[in-house]
């Protein structure tokens, strides 16, 4: 009896080193985006970036809603809801695409500087080409995910994997719900 | 007993914070002082009136009352000009009809040109130096303090474990 | 809070955030001092970290499933 | 409840939020320099390169941005009418409350037609306005613009040195701001954004 209960003491020791190595990355990784956050109040001041607000607010929601599909994916397979995990993972990938797409694709298309025009391109394609960047490893990773859940391989009692992709998905969501009103609101027009 | 462990780690938190924001407030005052050596002034306010009847005089070629290009301002500091004459007149970088009050609030080092000329005369520079208002001081210390609150509250738990064996030991017999 | 199912509480949260961000676009659009962008801004982070990304689970370890 | 100490720092942020956010009201500066009380605007009526008559009085209700120059002018001019172009861009729907007037410092070589052409470079809403030297002379007394022609030896012909300033006029025709050459564009856009929207309510 003991040998079972010690291989679950160990095996949520390693849990409890990996939580917190992860959120020692997160840690760390804000750092690099509070860089950047910074730089941008240091070379525009309070000037406004006079971007797309509505096309802003379209890419925000798109990720928020993500995000919420991420949470029912874990809540799910720690029920063992292998079908309903399987279709939420599959809607979170869908919706982190297409917030690819609107960043990239339309906003940058869009705006109205070039990456080359002085500060205000500096700025605001840096701090979006690397949150974009942070949202293509989240797909890489989610995608792994859903290889090993078509798999079956995760079970309500180890299904770690699920949970470190949907925290750092939360995260990559996390960034954006900081740099949306700095990049899209904030600063006089 | 898990509650132990949170307590103390957020409590450990605290406390970073704290030290942080102290040693925040010193580099940012030091730094300040070093680099503005500015004093702390309110916000000033210049009075300059225009009397009636300026217009005759300058044509008799008395001088117009002016801004001595020597004044050093600080920003946010105000220049009130009153024109009680009966014609507009120019004063420094402000214009003010007859009868009215011109007001400008000096925000950043400028040189006016008061006209689209290249007679050097027209051209006129202000000094205006930088304050320290509360806002930028609370910055200063926010980009100090939180940043490194977070690291000394890491580097404490690397350096001070909190004591979790005596605390793992007791979870398990509870469960 | 924590007596709704986890599924339930998802959707919650969801909403809560989904208004807060209505909030911040309208506060944008309408020029309103930018230190109330900032407010819903963490309280947005604040919501997702405690009950999207668990932050107390850094903590509790043994506390397996959610709770 | 383990989220009672969670809540109990939402609220505080949001009351922190909201008390800097309403309660401590920081007033608006203006860029430019504030005429205080606003003196009603001289009244003029000059020739518009839109045709027929500008008439200062019967465009209340708009705010009227107005500078000195002339086309032949090199340098200062042009930027100034650029900027304008780029006020009124940057306005975006804005731009239909306020209306852009050019008054010529150079009455001889800048007649309508001139004018017409050289603002259909810019903007074709701006106005340009021209008219006899007298009537001219009277306007740019009661805004007191300086005017001095410098003769010059080469092609250009005589050169005007002039006063560089923006005269701002608000919707109820009265002279409230002056503006000059070195504001920015940003400060002059903020200061016509937070007008029209304070005219608007």
């Amino acid at each position: 009896m003991s040998s079972i209960n010690n291989s679950i003491v160990s095996y949520q020791r390693k849990l409890a080193i990996s939580r917190l190595g992860l959120w020692l990355f997160f840690t760390s990784d804000a750092f690099m985006f509070g860089g950047l956050l910074v730089t941008r109040f240091y070379l525009l001041g309070n000037k406004s970036l006079n971007l797309d607000r509505t096309l802003g607010l379209l890419v925000t929601s798109i990720l928020l809603t993500s995000s919420f599909f991420m949470n029912r994916a874990e809540v799910m397979v720690s029920e063992r809801n292998h079908k309903g995990f399987i279709t939420s993972l599959v809607i979170t990938i869908l919706l982190g695409i297409s917030f690819l797409v609107g960043v990239i694709g339309l906003e940058w298309g869009s705006a109205h500087f070039g990456p080359g025009d002085g500060a205000e391109g500096a700025v605001f394609y840096m701090m979006t080409g690397m949150h974009a960047f942070h949202v293509l490893t989240g797909l890489i990773f989610l995608s792994l995910v859903l290889r090993n859940g078509l798999n079956k391989k995760y079970t309500p009692e180890k299904h770690y994997a699920v949970e470190a992709s949907a925290n750092y998905w939360h995260f990559v969501d996390v960034v954006w719900i900081i740099y949306y009103p700095v990049l899209y609101l904030m600063g006089t027009m | 007993m898990v509650v132990g462990i949170r307590n103390k780690l957020v409590l450990r938190l605290l406390y970073s914070l704290i030290i942080a924001f102290i040693f925040g407030f010193m580099i940012s005052e030091v730094s300040f002082q070093i680099l503005t050596k500015n004093t702390e002034r309110e916000v000033e306010i210049y009075e300059i009136k225009i009397p009636e009847g300026t217009s005759e005089r300058v044509e008799k070629g008395f001088p117009i009352p002016t801004i001595p290009e020597s004044m050093i301002f600080f920003e946010g500091d105000k220049i009130i000009v009153r024109n009680d004459d009966r014609v507009s007149h120019q004063l420094g970088p402000i214009w003010v009809p007859a009868g009215s009050t011109g007001t400008l609030t000096l925000e950043k080092p400028q040189t006016y040109s008061l006209a689209c000329t290249f007679q050097p005369s027209k051209l006129m520079g202000l000094e205006v130096r930088p304050r320290l208002t509360n806002d930028i001081r609370l910055q200063g210390i926010l980009a100090i303090g939180l940043p490194s609150g977070i690291l000394v509250w890491l580097f404490s738990i690397v350096i001070f474990p909190i004591d979790s064996k005596k605390i793992e030991v007791n979870s398990n017999y509870e469960e | 809070m924590t007596k709704l199912s986890p599924l339930k509480r998802g959707v919650v949260i969801f909403i809560i955030l989904g208004v807060l961000t209505a909030i911040e676009y309208y506060f944008g659009v309408n020029d309103f001092p930018s230190i109330l962008l900032w407010t819903v801004a963490i309280i947005k982070i604040l919501l997702v970290l405690q009950f999207f990304m668990h932050i107390n689970k850094v903590i509790n370890p043994n506390q397996g499933g959610h709770e | 409840m383990k989220n009672s100490g969670f809540w109990f720092l939402l609220v505080v942020i949001a009351a922190v939020g909201i008390v800097f956010g309403f309660v401590v009201e920081r007033p608006y500066t203006y860029r430019g320099s504030l005429i205080d009380p606003a003196v009603p605007a001289p009244e003029f009526s000059l020739l518009s390169s839109q045709g027929g008559d500008y008439r200062l009085d019967s465009r209340t209700g708009k705010f009227i941005l107005i500078f000195f120059g002339y086309t032949h002018c090199p340098d200062v001019c042009p930027t100034t009418l650029y900027e304008m172009k780029e006020i009124k861009a940057r306005l975006k729907d804005k731009a239909e409350n306020i209306e852009f007037v050019f008054v010529t410092v150079d009455p001889e070589r800048d007649t309508q037609d001139q004018l017409k052409r050289y603002l259909s470079s810019f903007d074709e809403s701006f106005f340009g306005l021209t008219g006899s030297t007298e009537q001219l002379e009277m306007v740019w007394k009661d805004y007191g613009v300086y005017r001095e022609i410098q003769e010059t030896d080469n092609s250009l012909g005589y050169l005007v040195d002039h006063t560089s300033r923006l005269y701002l006029i608000n919707s109820q025709g009265e002279l409230m701001m002056t503006y000059l050459y070195e504001t920015t564009l940003d400060e002059i856009v903020s200061d016509l954004n937070y007008l029209i929207k304070k005219a608007d309510l």
